[in-house]
């Protein structure tokens, strides 16, 4: 047990006991803060992939613009207080065994697999900026160019929806 | 003179002919005319067959080939008119005796109106224009066409007046029982067909073609003919359709239902009496049936009160004896029966139908009574139209009659003495008739007494001549034992195997006697018991049973109708409307019905959808990495 | 580490995320949940290309590594779009009808 | 095909080109006046089809052959076989005759009714054209749907239901049917087009009948064609959809489809069906024979029962269909002729008994058995035609039917005596249900319903009489009908042998 | 290429419109020209082979001529739908060069999905078509039903993404090539590894709701239903059929080596689609949630050409696009115009607008797949398809049959068009114009041609 899955096993941990959190939490403010959590600790196993980029963008766009951009709505619609009354703990129930199965069904599958097949650790310079960049501005040029036209659609989505008329 | 033979296609179609001018012009022809056109066509048949017949007496046979009806590779049926001496005999019978009742009827059915009296004319006309193509034709599907033609003439002559339901009712009968019969005719033809792949009489009865039938194939054949021919000629079991076709008029009775159409079924087994000799078994189912049938309409008809319905049993009856005489093998004696019968029978039949005429339509002879006094032409030939049938020697009847009782003898004891038995009953039963209606005292109404007259001459006509012939009908036919020659069989030869005489002329005499005597002691026991006729209360227990016809029609309803119509209504209530019907529209419910519930799953509700999503992925990963 | 952990621990986020859409009614908390799948799913691709960093076969069919952390990154750009619009569309209804109770509006069903 | 006109273009064309004459015209005159005048065309065309029979004389006058779908192997390509040529002939003669006695009866949207009429006369001539699969199939649905529309629109109160339950499960049937032909259509061989392309399979009957298919294959395909045609007949168990159809259609749609349509199932079974699944295996053939024989049984038994003049005909066509379904499966000469024969036999009397009934109905308004009497003295001429048409109905000798089922009989008492003499048991209780029904109808005295029945008009009276003197002609003298399909029949047992 | 750039392009341009010219039908021409402009441009590309534009796209879209027909045929569909209810689109609500601009925008993700090969560039068309499509379903901001079904929309949609984007992991993770190229997935002739079945479970999860397939079709009926119509009828037509399109490209070229091993459960999803989808339409009494059933019933017909996934396969999916498309356009066109949106809402339709009746008929026709019209014709080329590919006969019958079902409810249309008498308008007169019955009868008569003469689409991919 080296320091390493010491790391993943703290971080997992955490990654998953903030999730739960996060949609048992009767607060939505509380949600959007276990997820911060949550995004936190992905970040967390991106620096120990050696993911750099990638987990700084998670901080930057995931828990600092998006979360806040969820924050800044539910507080705007000052919506933390209890606002599901009425609860079908059946139907809750249901579905916590649906997706639990659904867990235990791929899990058990995949741990079929005998081989073992390990992970980089720390090291490789793929997820470097430098690595990225030139992968994406090189092969990744189409999708990135075209992802405009999602932003663009977005942007009129905001305004067609959003606007008072 | 063969050029006669040619034009032998006239002799049925001028009776279409006929049909024709009466049918189309029924409403421009006055009834005289019609009645006119009507007896004429059958009057230049008459001549034709009498011409033709002198050509066949000379031994010019022909068959005169028309057209092709249908014509396959495989199969091939010609419209064929087969001019021989079996058919001549019948020729003569049907347009002869056909004229005589033609004539007949323009007086009798007089006080119809004119549409109808033309009616009547075209059916009788295309009746004997059926009856000619069935005797004519020279293979079986001919005769079938003819066979069932004529079903179809008495179907619409029994039905003439339409407007009552229970005259219609005996109409159907007649042709459902009729059709039973075809049936089996119809079966045979198959079989035929499909073992020799003709039907051809010409090569049907050669040597080569009976041969590649197994005793089985003959057997059957045989015996589904025979079923045919008990439909037609109003045997065990299809006899019952016979008594109710005297709905008709009465002259449709004489024609029809005495004379011509039912002894159909002795002609096609008299002309098939190749294949028939070689089927032992269907001969004796033939004797049983034959002699059944006639003791058992024998008994019947000492009952009935209704003038019609006991020359319909006697009719039946006698047909009877001729199947008798057609089991033992004896098919002259049958055809010999057939003529004189017909002469007879048709006589008997037009006399009722003068008493009927007199009497101002009443049928019921216990009404009746001393009409000797009023109507002596028609009393007088009724008399001896029953003496022919009893069997007096020296009328015509005696002779046919004898014969087939020397066949009967011929063949065993017991056929003989039940077969005498039933002659015994025959006298009886006609002389009870006799002496109820023509002695004794009038019993009907004054207002029938009133009318009482002696027919027009254009009834007792036809009653002359057929009495005539019924007294001289037997003398074709005298048998050797008393020293005469059998022309009827010298003549039929070449179509019909004469019976093989083997009772020496002792046994001959000793059976005629005992017959005669036996006759006469009967008659004159009738006429001790009827001649001062008075009415009698109801009728009880064997007479009873008797009067109600052995309840055979009872018995055909609750055995055969009364079943078929339950199945048929279990059939159309149940089956088809439930079950079938039920589940096709069971599918379209189903449907509907899936379609009410599904319709729950789309509850509206994001959750609900996702989890029945997952629920759905969970079976899809289930399925594909587990199964 | 083998890769099974990531796998193991991404399959759980990502299914605490369903089951989350599963059981919250309030849209901004389904929609959340959502983001938690996505984020699972983007956790899963960096481990992926980790472990292709070590295949030789990857290597030599002269793939990048870096391709999976590529997808990362769109996927989180398409995620930014969709968060957008979606926020929009529960903001709309929030204003129409003053909850964000997805079982609120329930005029389309059956 | 260097000419300029063909019989088979002329026999599609001539109807569609009506039926847009029909939907154009403005009055119901001239509705009626263009569909009577274009089928009488159409019927002259089609009798003199019949002086051009010779085939390799006259191949380019009766054949046309246009590549249809080039990568399919699909080809437009109609025909007339002596098959073909009957079965035309009875639908050029039955749309003029359903016109002239049904001139009396006024149909709202007469435009539309008669262009409906005649585009139902365009696909029911394609369908027996047809020699192609494809071909055949568009035309099959194409005469399906008009009908369709023709009895929603003009029939009874029931008509919608009806005709829906009929439209369905006849759709069903020809998808089955579809399935069949798409499955042999893959089993066939390549076909090579004169401009050098190649197709991998093809559509053309020819192609079908050299299709390689397993015994297996040819048992599960039968079974699929099979349903469509039986349906189409239709025959036991399949046939309640008829008797609801038949009631609820306006009379002169019934006729059409019960003089020319349920044809089509027949000539399915023989175009398509026994040629192509030869060696169909005989507990098939059997199953298919028993199962028309309870056709005719039960479907006799329950036109026994029945009081509605329209379901009692339904019926007892259930079981004349039924008696020509085993004839066929008898595969022998003589029933496959008499099946020929009766097939034109049974258009031209069902098509008599149903102008007799929709006179009836017409003229008292009463539908009922038991509601009805004595027309025979209100009604003579009526009476007398019908009685004719009533016992060709039922095959009484020298009447069409008689050589026609004389035949199919035998051949099926080949096949087996017992199948016959069950089969047989129909003719007798046929008699009996027309008889009663001429006993209930005509006979006996007339009542409140039929006092103030005046008799036929000219015109039905004309339709009738043309019936009746086929009814006598072909009764009388059916070789020239024999003549017309020998070639087809032989062909076909060529084919079957 | 072509398409994917100028519509693009053209989206931007609409989107100008929509900011700078104040008229409400003047975008309508605009975007009709462009949209024949694009049209024409590749149609140059399909017979040329050649894109206008030269990118470095790193193989990361591949053109051929089948991928090109199809996105013709979508393109021209969409032509026909401005054409036919370009006013509709006029009357959802102010944005109407937005409106446009979105539609260009699915356009373009069409073209994408049409096109693509690589995981992320079908991730990014998917999400092109989607996002714009939420935006559209929640158009009519005041309509409850609107905004309903656009949530709803969304979080499933986003839900479904999740999930496509877990399978495309597991693909990845499960390739030895470590691509997202979808023709360099390497799998092997044996048994597919566990990771590739659950990312190919994953995806094909994902792709089933897309093209809503059940059981993961429950978005359908209620965003159908909640949409504006006009909108409704572009997302059933021409975005779903994008989708299909995908689906297929994507299972062929990944997973066609070893489909035996996957085929068992298209058979399931097919069956379950053509029975929830046939069953469930038949109770509906709203038109528009019946064509929404119906198009799931469709796209039961569909899977076949996923199940079979052969060239007849590949020719059925196109014929089956330009058939429903057409046919779906021009009913929901004519429905836009009725007053209600009840199956009696259409009694007596045929009397009132005689013409507007007999194109509705021959839709239904068309989508019940009667012969003479094109509907029959993609049906045959589906079953035929099906029987090539030679496994699970039961299940082309199966189709046929729920196909016999399918006469039942859009027969029930065509009886009140025809069979039953009206009690009030049927349709806002006003609104029925010169224009829009021209229109419907050019789309007749498309669907007739492509009836009949099936081979003047077919025929382009054999050129």
């Amino acid at each position: 047990m080296n320091i390493t899955t010491l790391v993943f096993i703290l971080l997992s941990v955490l990654a998953v006991g903030s999730a739960i959190m996060m949609i048992t939490s009767k607060s939505p403010v509380n949600s959007v803060l276990w997820l911060i959590v949550v995004f936190f600790t992905i970040s967390g196993h991106y620096i120990l992939l050696n993911a750099q980029f990638l987990a700084i963008v998670n901080i930057i766009v995931y828990a600092g613009a998006i979360m806040v951009l969820f924050l800044f709505v539910v507080m705007l619609m000052n919506l933390n207080k209890e606002t599901e009354p009425v609860k079908n703990y059946r139907l809750q129930l249901i579905g916590i065994v649906a997706g639990g199965a659904l867990l235990l069904l791929i899990i058990s599958a995949i741990m079929k697999i005998d081989a073992q097949q390990l992970v980089q650790m720390k090291v490789g310079d793929e997820g470097l900026i430098k690595s990225l960049g030139m992968n994406l501005f090189k092969n990744y040029v189409l999708p990135f160019e075209i992802s405009s036209v999602l932003f663009l659609s977005a942007i009129i989505g905001a305004v067609v929806i959003g606007k008072k008329d | 003179m063969n050029n006669i033979l040619k034009l032998v296609w006239l002799i049925p179609v001028l009776p279409l002919v006929g049909f024709l001018i009466n049918g189309l012009g029924r409403k421009l022809l006055s009834k005289s005319a019609s009645g006119f056109v009507g007896s004429a066509v059958i009057l230049l048949s008459f001549v034709l067959s009498l011409l033709v017949f002198l050509q066949v007496k000379n031994g010019n046979t022909a068959t005169i080939h028309l057209f092709n009806f249908i014509h396959l590779d495989s199969l091939n049926i010609a419209f064929d008119f087969k001019i021989d001496q079996l058919s001549t005999l019948f020729l003569l019978i049907i347009t002869g005796v056909g004229f005589l009742i033609h004539v007949y009827s323009t007086a009798y059915m007089h006080d119809e109106d004119g549409k109808d009296f033309a009616k009547y004319f075209a059916y009788l006309n295309l009746f004997v224009f059926s009856m000619l193509l069935l005797v004519m034709g020279g293979n079986y599907v001919i005769m079938f066409i003819g066979w069932e033609g004529v079903g179809l003439c008495s179907y619409l002559l029994i039905g003439y007046w339409f407007r009552n339901t229970d005259y219609t009712d005996a109409a159907k009968k007649a042709f459902v029982m009729n059709r039973i019969g075809d049936l089996g005719f119809l079966l045979a033809l198959f079989w035929l067909i499909s073992k020799i792949g003709t039907v051809q009489y010409d090569e049907v009865f050669t040597i080569a073609n009976l041969a590649k039938l197994s005793p089985t194939d003959l057997t059957g054949i045989t015996l589904l003919m025979f079923v045919g021919a008990t439909g037609k000629s109003a045997q065990i079991p299809l006899f019952t359709w016979l008594p109710d076709a005297m709905a008709g008029p009465t002259p449709v009775s004489a024609l029809i239902h005495a004379a011509t159409m039912v002894t159909a079924g002795i002609y096609m087994i008299a002309r098939s009496n190749a294949l028939f000799s070689l089927a032992p078994q269907t001969q004796t189912i033939i004797t049983i049936v034959g002699l059944a049938t006639a003791l058992l309409a024998a008994s019947i008809a000492i009952k009935q009160n209704d003038i019609k319905k006991v020359l319909a049993y006697s009719t039946v009856s006698q047909l009877g004896f001729m199947f008798l005489a057609l089991g033992t093998g004896n098919y002259v004696a049958a055809v010999f029966h057939v003529l004189t019968h017909a002469f007879f029978k048709a006589l008997m039949f037009l006399g009722s139908g003068s008493v009927i005429h007199a009497m101002g339509g009443e049928q019921d002879i216990r009404k009746m009574g001393g009409l000797h006094k009023h109507m002596k032409i028609t009393s007088i030939t009724f008399l001896i139209g029953c003496l022919a049938i009893a069997g007096i020697p020296g009328l015509s009847g005696f002779f046919s009659k004898d014969e087939i009782l020397a066949g009967a003898f011929g063949h065993s004891v017991l056929l003989y003495s039940i077969a005498l038995f039933t002659a015994l009953l025959t006298a009886f039963y006609m002389f009870r008739l006799y002496f109820i209606t023509f002695r004794g005292e009038f019993r009907g109404t004054l207002d029938q007494k009133h009318h009482l007259h002696e027919s027009p001459k254009a009834m007792t006509f036809p009653l002359i001549i057929l009495a005539i012939l019924s007294v001289i009908g037997g003398y074709i036919g005298v048998p050797e034992a008393l020293g005469g020659y059998h022309e009827l069989a010298a003549y039929l030869s070449p179509v019909v195997k004469s019976a093989e005489h083997h009772l020496t002329h002792g046994t001959e005499y000793m059976l005629m006697g005992l017959s005669t005597i036996l006759v006469l002691a009967t008659i004159l026991f009738a006429w001790i018991k009827f001649k001062n006729y008075k009415i009698e209360g109801e009728e009880k227990g064997l007479g009873k049973f008797l009067q109600n016809k052995w309840y055979v029609d009872e018995l055909y309803q609750t055995l055969v109708v009364n079943p078929f119509k339950s199945v048929s209504a279990f059939f159309n209530h149940t089956i088809e409307s439930k079950v079938i019907d039920g589940s096709v529209n069971g599918i379209g419910k189903l449907v509907n019905y899936s379609s009410r519930q599904l319709r729950w799953l789309q509850s509206g509700q994001v959750g609900a959808y996702v989890l029945l999503m997952v629920i759905g992925m969970l079976l899809l990963f289930f399925i594909q990495l587990f199964l | 580490m083998d890769i099974k952990a990531y796998i193991a621990l991404s399959l759980t986020l990502f299914t605490i995320g369903i089951i989350g859409v599963l059981v919250r009614r309030n849209a901004i908390i389904i929609f959340m949940c959502v983001e938690l799948m996505l984020n699972a799913v983007n956790l899963l691709l960096v481990g992926f290309s980790k472990m292709h960093a070590l295949s030789p076969i990857a290597k030599a069919s002269l793939t990048y590594a870096s391709d999976a952390q590529i997808f990362v990154f769109f996927i989180m750009v398409v995620a930014a779009a969709e968060v957008s619009v979606g926020l929009a569309i529960i903001v709309m209804m929030y204003r129409n009808v003053h909850t964000v109770d997805v079982n609120f509006l329930n005029r389309l069903k059956n | 095909m260097g000419n300029y006109f063909t019989f088979p273009d002329l026999l599609i064309w001539l109807p569609l080109l009506a039926a847009v004459f029909c939907f154009i015209a403005k009055t119901e005159k001239n509705a009626k006046t263009t569909a009577m005048l274009f089928s009488l065309v159409i019927l002259a065309v089609s009798v003199s089809t019949l002086f051009f029979a010779n085939d390799t004389k006259y191949i380019n006058y009766n054949y046309v052959n246009y590549v249809w779908l080039k990568y399919l192997g699909a080809n437009y390509f109609i025909g007339l076989d002596g098959l073909g040529r009957l079965l035309t002939l009875l639908s050029a003669l039955g749309f003029p005759l359903i016109f002239l006695a049904t001139s009396k009866s006024n149909f709202k949207n007469p435009a539309k009714f008669y262009g409906l009429m005649m585009l139902t006369q365009a696909g029911l001539m394609g369908v027996f054209m047809a020699f192609d699969a494809l071909t055949f199939y568009f035309f099959w649905e194409l005469a399906l749907i008009p009908v369709y529309f023709l009895s929603s629109q003009w029939g009874g109160e029931k008509r919608i239901q009806a005709t829906f339950k009929f439209f369905v499960y006849t759709f069903a049937g020809s998808l089955l049917m579809l399935i069949g032909i798409i499955y042999v259509y893959l089993h066939t061989d390549a076909r090579v087009f004169g401009d050098g392309t190649i197709s991998a399979h093809s559509f053309s009957l020819s192609s079908f009948y050299s299709a390689s298919l397993s015994p297996d294959e040819q048992n599960g395909l039968f079974v699929l064609f099979f349903l469509a045609f039986a349906i189409k007949m239709p025959i036991f168990p399949f046939h309640t959809w008829q008797p609801e159809a038949y009631d609820q259609s306006p009379t002169a749609v019934t006729m059409v489809l019960s003089g020319i349509m349920v044809k089509m199932g027949l000539f399915g079974v023989i175009r398509w069906l026994i040629p192509i699944f030869p060696a169909v295996s005989p507990e098939l053939k059997n199953g298919v024979i028993f199962l028309s024989v309870i056709s005719i049984v039960y479907a006799s038994c329950v036109a026994m029962m029945q009081d509605n003049i329209k379901r009692l005909v339904a019926y007892s066509s259930i079981a004349h269909i039924g008696l020509m379904c085993a004839a066929i499966f008898a595969m022998d000469q003589i029933s496959i002729q008499g099946v020929m024969l009766q097939m034109f036999n049974h258009g031209i009397n069902i098509i008599g008994m149903w102008i007799v009934v929709d006179i009836i109905e017409r003229k008292t308004g009463a539908k009922k058995i038991s509601q009805l009497s004595g027309l025979a003295a209100s009604a003579p001429v009526l009476t007398i035609l019908f009685l004719i048409i009533a016992f060709a109905n039922i095959a009484l000798p020298l009447t069409n039917a008689f050589t026609g089922e004389f035949l199919m009989f035998s051949g099926l008492y080949n096949y087996n005596k017992w199948m016959a003499a069950i089969a047989g048991i129909g003719i007798i209780i046929s008699a009996v249900y027309t008889l009663n029904m001429v006993q209930k109808v005509f006979y006996g005295s007339v009542n409140a319903v039929t006092k103030e029945v005046n008799d036929v008009s000219l015109n039905e009276k004309m339709a009738l009489i043309i019936i009746v003197c086929l009814i006598f002609f072909i009764g009388i003298y059916p070789q020239p009908l024999i003549d017309l399909t020998k070639d087809a029949v032989n062909n076909l047992l060529l084919r079957i042998k | 290429m072509n398409a994917i750039i100028l519509s693009a392009v053209w989206g931007v341009v609409m989107m100008f419109c929509g900011v700078f010219i104040k008229s409400k039908s003047l975008p309508k021409y605009i975007a009709v020209a462009g949209l024949s402009i694009i049209i024409i441009v590749n149609i140059i590309e399909l017979i040329s082979g050649n894109s206008c534009f030269h990118f470095q796209t790193n193989d990361m879209i591949r053109t051929n001529s089948f991928n090109l027909l199809f996105i013709t045929i979508a393109l021209g569909c969409t032509l026909i739908y401005f054409l036919l209810s370009g006013s509709e689109i006029e009357k959802v609500g102010p944005h109407v060069g937005e409106y446009f601009a979105l539609i260009f925008f699915v356009l373009c993700g069409v073209a994408i999905a049409a096109t693509f090969n690589t995981l992320l560039m079908l991730f990014i068309g998917i999400e092109i078509i989607s996002i714009p499509l939420y935006i559209l379903t929640g158009s009519d901001k005041r309509n409850l039903k609107s905004n309903e079904a656009a949530l709803k929309y969304f979080l499933m949609g986003a839900f479904s993404t999740g999930i496509l984007l877990m399978g495309i992991a597991f693909i990845y993770g499960g390739n030895p090539n470590a691509s997202f190229y979808i023709d360099k997935i390497q799998i092997g002739m044996g048994e597919m590894p566990v990771m590739i079945a659950v990312g190919l479970l994953f995806i094909l999860v994902a792709m089933s709701f897309k093209v809503s397939a059940a059981p993961f079709h429950f978005w359908t009926p209620d965003v159908y239903d909640g949409a504006p119509t006009v909108f409704t009828s572009f997302m059933s037509t021409i975005v779903k059929v994008a989708g299909f399109f995908a689906f297929i490209r994507l299972f062929e070229y990944s997973f066609g080596v070893i489909q035996d091993q996957w085929q068992r459960l298209i058979v399931v999803i097919t069956i379950a689609t053509l029975l929830i989808g046939n069953i469930t339409a038949v109770f509906q009494q709203s038109v528009k949630r019946m064509m929404a059933y119906s198009s799931i019933a469709q796209a039961g017909f569909m899977l076949l050409a996923l199940f079979a996934l052969n060239d007849k396969a590949k020719e059925g999916i196109l014929l089956y696009s330009a058939a429903y498309s057409l046919a779906t356009i021009g009913f929901f066109g004519i429905l836009t115009k009725m007053e209600d949106y009840t199956i009696d809402g259409f009694n007596g339709l045929a009397k009132e607008q005689p013409l507007l009746g007999f194109a509705a008929t021959i839709f239904l026709l068309s989508l019940t797949g009667i012969p003479l019209t094109a509907g029959f014709q993609s049906k045959f080329f589906m079953l035929m398809a099906a029987v090539q590919n030679g496994h699970q006969f039961w299940l082309v019958i199966a189709a046929v049959l729920f196909a016999a079902i399918s006469a039942y409810y859009y027969f029930r249309v065509i009886q009140a068009i025809y069979f039953k008498e009206a009690t009030q308008p049927v349709t806002q007169a006003n609104s029925v114009t010169t224009p829009f019955k021209i229109m419907l009868v050019v789309i007749v008569a498309l669907i007739l041609i492509i009836g009949i003469y099936p081979e003047i689409i077919i025929g382009w991919m054999y050129r």
